[in-house]
């Protein structure tokens, strides 16, 4: 797998063509794209700010690159994570897992993301236009989703 | 307390826990005492009011040892990196 | 939601970009994409020509929409699916959900799969190196897992 | 038979079933005795031999009415467009 930590965007069609451009095995492509909304429950959102704990990050990335390969036949997983300051409708990060079938990829996509949701060192802090920032808290509904591949 | 009762470990702190202890990563000589998570915020909690904030409500405080998620109980060992951090709100 | 047949490949960014570019509600975006694979189970494939019933693809796919959207909050849906000769390393079919939240969209976009795979009126023929042809067979799995909706 | 005791129908083939009727669309006057997608298969086999090939394995060959998936025991009713074909495989 690729993980790559980064400031700026990413190109979803150049990373795809990176990953399958040429190949004749490839069956199925999925992709996730999270973004920043510009609101929060109703609470308007200007920016989000993303901090992360680097060489954690790396660590915990290759555990879970590891356990999809081992549940999944992906042919190959590419993660990119934003980190930094962006602004509502920016892209986050994105996921693509690419396999023979279908399935294998659509399982490997949302297992990544669940675990990425709640493993992965990465912390928001959203800033309303008036400048007050408040850090995201985590939902319990993540941790429920993550626990569905236990 | 003589320095073979001691040794160093080095802790980091991220999103609000960083934000309330004041710096994002300090050296300290850790009494070989302090053996487990818990332990080593109750020690810290010594240290200053600061500690006393981010560790308010210490059920809400994560930790990793050398970068793998662990639970408050887990002992230290010969752990050399110990981050402290809110619940992950990645992805 | 629009649904598109046509021979001409798609592009997933000018796509994407059409559903969502400017808008600050989206939270997640999946894509998925078939491909022409270079063998099936062994047997070479040169071109897969892909057969449908265009009144019946209309609207069969306006009901599997209209069932998408009952079930889960998605903000736009979109279907390309390809018709007549390709060739191995291809596009077949992209499938994209845009919605709030991650598990709307990835739901929706697994949904929508399995019922075209299950129900809408497109067949595939495989060609072989040699010029023999093969129509695909449906898989049973396909089935269970469109099954799983109910 | 009088006019009044047919209707006209058309039909539509795809994939193997156009390949072996050797056709892709015809139009028929069906008698009203033919009231069902089976009793219209069965009817189509005394045309000629290519229904006979093309409905060898009647449990393969899947219909639509009006373009909406139905059963082999579904009722024509006043169906105006009929289409057979194999289990799609799209996607």
């Amino acid at each position: 797998m690729v993980v790559r930590v980064q400031h700026e965007d990413f190109d979803i069609a150049a990373e795809t063509d990176r990953l399958v451009g040429g190949r004749h095995d490839v069956g199925a492509i999925v992709t996730f794209t999270g973004k920043v909304r510009g609101d929060d429950g109703g609470r308007p959102i200007a920016t989000l700010t993303l901090e992360h704990y680097p060489e954690m990050t790396e660590a915990e990335m290759v555990r879970i690159e590891a356990e999809a390969r081992s549940r999944w036949p992906v042919q190959e997983v590419l993660v990119v994570h934003r980190v930094g300051e962006l602004r509502a409708g920016e892209n986050i990060v994105l996921v693509i897992t690419v396999a023979p079938h279908r399935q294998a990829a659509f399982d490997a996509a949302g297992f990544l993301m669940d675990y990425l949701k709640t493993r992965a060192p990465f912390w928001k802090k959203e800033t309303a236009p008036d400048g007050k920032g408040t850090w995201v808290e985590a939902h319990a509904g993540d941790d429920t989703a993550a626990e569905r591949w236990r | 307390m003589s320095t073979d009762a001691t040794r160093r470990v080095r802790l980091l702190y991220f999103a609000w826990v960083r934000e309330k202890v004041g710096v994002s990563t300090e050296e300290v000589d850790l009494p070989q005492t302090v053996a487990s998570v818990e332990a080593l915020v109750e020690w810290l909690k010594q240290r200053g009011p600061q500690y006393g904030e981010a560790f308010a409500r210490p059920q809400v405080v994560r930790a990793a040892l050398d970068r793998v998620h662990v639970k408050p109980t887990a002992a230290l060992g010969s752990v050399r990196e110990v981050a402290f951090f809110p619940p992950v709100t990645g992805g």
